[in-house]
């Protein structure tokens, strides 16, 4: 276990966590859903990172190129990335119609407001 | 020092040189204090991030994929202009924070705070 | 000849680079954000032109050569227009340079 | 040199991602996010990744910070301070956290040619696809042929989110919108932006154009095609006002194109059914298996752009038209 061999996961299990404790810690909805946008790209590395190989190139044939980094993981983070961004804004949708109908959208002011219904 | 050497050295100084500027621009980004520093701190950051990956390309020796940094000129602009566009005919608004009031001196405080008891 | 266009690039990338540096520099150590604006928008034109002309000297007449001009366009093109709407924008919204402020009102 | 990159890039990310869960200013988080999306994107790059890395650059920093700026612009923008201190959750993270860098010790070193994730599938992707599929770009190949069922579903699941944005948010109708309309013309005073952006929406629609059928050769498709046509659209609602933009594209021509690029994807796959192969096998569409698997690809990442362009802008229009909050 070396620090360049490893500086990679430990990076991206750091900004993971990161997103993480923005999501369980904050109040504000939509700082919850960029904390949750953190946590998917820090995947999104962890992924791309577990599918390089030294020395290799980009995953498209050209003359004279024997070793490729492996195509797999790639193809799986590049849907990942869209699907990703299209649930985002399903979920700020739905954060804008909790602010419209609560007035607020910290957590638990909208708690309080259900409370007290 | 033959001519291949000396390319590829520059090729990295000056991918290095141009990671440097992103840093000092995310720094500004950071740091702000105004809306408009950290929206052209993020415009910096693009405009060298298509120069980064120019370069990578060249340093790596597979410089077809330039398509990229296209990509990202067109979309650093688009974001620049959305942001503009959110910005447009709200004279400091409460709701972007123009100034952090606590690390700018008291005159510009003073300043903002009729617009923003009028909003 | 190759030594020459070699020597160019050379010159173009690591002038590009120090253009580009004092560009962050500038960002960084400016005290308002219009001379910071000042810094970015001159800077980042000329690093752009600089560096991409550099690279274009080594690929030579290629598909790559014509993505670079289309780059260089692009960026020429959006940097200054980027600069001047957000300039334009940041008036707009009540922000001022550091030698007006104080004088209104 | 490349691996002092690659750690200065991800001490830059890890820096950023600090950066944003500690401010407390919306805006300020949204633009950070957007570095951090460019970020990640550069690192993309140096672990090749050029698709991923085209992707990327295309939604999220693009599309991603715009949708964010528009349910901003509809809420509120300072996150108030959270009413609890933050120790347990902080203890949560640190401890899951540690379990999972201890996890990292098992896992190969970065690079490393002989990990287990090499050995698989890969090497067959790489070694023989271009005799069984045909396009240089192996990912091409994978997305579209191998793992065609998949993206299948990827798409579905956007087709969805795009319907959920609508149903949530509504969409005012044209008429209703031009009569609610009071502020004059967005931008109207920018004049320089507006003509730069009237110089510039032909060129990225042609090369989105490119983008999608050299996905084969380069990076590129479908998916990254499609969110640059959205784009060129989204710079001329930004510049010339949501009221033209929804004259020049209303939200029925979305709608069609939509569920239509689904239904081609899926049309493809019964296609080859009738023709006697597989749910997506496009062997079956020509006579020669490698022509087949070319139009095959063809069709389905035409029915990808088609729905990603769609449901993107139908978003962004949906954010857009929505009336701002009276506070």
């Amino acid at each position: 276990m070396t620090l360049a061999g490893h500086y990679n996961y430990w990076v991206a299990i750091f900004l993971m966590m990161t997103g993480f404790y923005v999501v369980i810690s904050r109040g504000n909805l939509i700082k919850k859903l960029i904390g949750l946008n953190l946590f998917t790209t820090s995947v999104f590395i962890l992924y791309i990172s577990l599918g390089k190989v030294t020395g290799g190139t980009a995953p498209i044939a050209a003359p004279g190129v024997t070793l490729y980094s492996n195509p797999l993981p790639h193809v799986l983070i590049l849907t990942a990335i869209v699907v990703g961004v299209a649930t985002t804004a399903v979920g700020l949708a739905l954060v804008v119609r909790i602010h419209e109908s609560y007035g607020t959208i910290e957590e638990d002011e909208i708690r309080l407001r259900d409370e007290s219904l | 020092m033959n001519s291949a050497n000396l390319i590829s050295t520059c090729y990295g100084i000056s991918g290095l040189a141009i990671l440097l500027v992103m840093g000092l621009a995310l720094l500004r980004a950071i740091l702000g204090p105004t809306a408009f520093d950290r929206l052209m701190a993020v415009n910096l950051f693009g405009t060298k991030t298509v120069l980064f990956i120019a370069v990578l390309g060249f340093l790596t020796g597979r410089p077809d994929f330039l398509d990229i940094a296209l990509v990202y000129a067109l979309v650093n602009f688009l974001s620049t202009i959305a942001v503009l566009r959110f910005f447009e005919g709200r004279k400091a608004p409460a709701w972007y924070d123009a100034r952090d009031t606590d690390t700018q001196p008291a005159a510009n405080a003073v300043k903002e705070k009729p617009d923003g008891a009028a909003s | 000849m190759a030594l020459l266009l070699d020597l160019m690039t050379a010159v173009f990338l690591l002038l590009g680079s120090l253009i580009g540096l004092t560009g962050g520099i500038g960002v960084h150590r400016l005290p308002d954000f219009f001379t910071r604006l000042h810094a970015c928008g001159l800077t980042d034109s000329a690093c752009a032109f600089l560096v991409l002309t550099g690279l274009m000297l080594q690929s030579g007449w290629s598909l790559v050569s014509l993505k670079l001009i289309f780059i260089l366009i692009f960026l020429l093109v959006t940097s200054p227009t980027a600069s001047h709407a957000l300039a334009k924008t940041a008036l707009g919204c009540g922000e001022r340079p550091l030698s007006q402020r104080g004088t209104e009102d | 040199m490349e691996l002092l990159i690659d750690i200065v890039l991800l001490t830059f990310l890890a820096i950023t991602a600090l950066a944003i869960s500690h401010v407390r200013k919306l805006f300020c988080a949204i633009m950070l996010a957007s570095i951090f999306s460019l970020l990640c994107a550069c690192l993309f790059v140096t672990m090749d990744a050029v698709d991923v890395a085209f992707t990327e650059a295309a939604v999220g920093t693009g599309i991603a910070g715009i949708l964010m700026l528009g349910a901003l612009r509809l809420t509120e923008t300072r996150e108030k301070r959270p009413p609890h201190q933050p120790w347990l959750a902080l203890l949560v993270v640190c401890t899951t956290g540690a379990v999972l860098i201890y996890g990292t010790a098992d896992l190969p070193a970065y690079g490393d040619p002989a990990a287990p994730i090499h050995q698989h599938v890969a090497p067959r992707y790489i070694s023989q696809s271009q005799q069984e599929v045909g396009p240089p770009n192996f990912v091409t190949s994978v997305l579209a042929s191998y793992r065609g069922f998949d993206t299948l579903g990827e798409t579905l699941v956007i087709f969805t989110a795009g319907v959920s944005v609508v149903a949530l948010l509504g969409f005012r109708s044209l008429r209703q919108f031009l009569r609610n309309r009071r502020r004059p013309s967005v931008m109207a005073d920018h004049l320089v932006l507006r003509i730069v952006a009237k110089m510039f929406i032909p060129l990225i629609l042609l090369f989105a154009l490119y983008v999608q059928f050299h996905g084969d050769y380069g990076p590129g498709g479908g998916f990254q095609a499609g969110v640059i046509f959205a784009s060129a659209l989204i710079l001329y609602t930004l510049t010339y006002g949501l009221a033209k933009a929804l004259q020049v594209l209303p939200p029925r021509i979305l709608y069609l194109l939509a569920a239509g690029g689904v239904l081609l994807y899926g049309g493809t796959g019964w296609l080859c059914v009738l023709r006697g192969g597989h749910f997506l096998d496009y062997r079956a569409l020509a006579s020669d298996p490698l022509v087949g698997q070319h139009l095959g690809i063809l069709l389905i990442e035409a029915g990808v752009g088609m729905t990603v362009f769609a449901v993107m802008v139908l978003m962004f229009f949906a954010f857009s038209s929505r009336k701002e909050p009276q506070s």
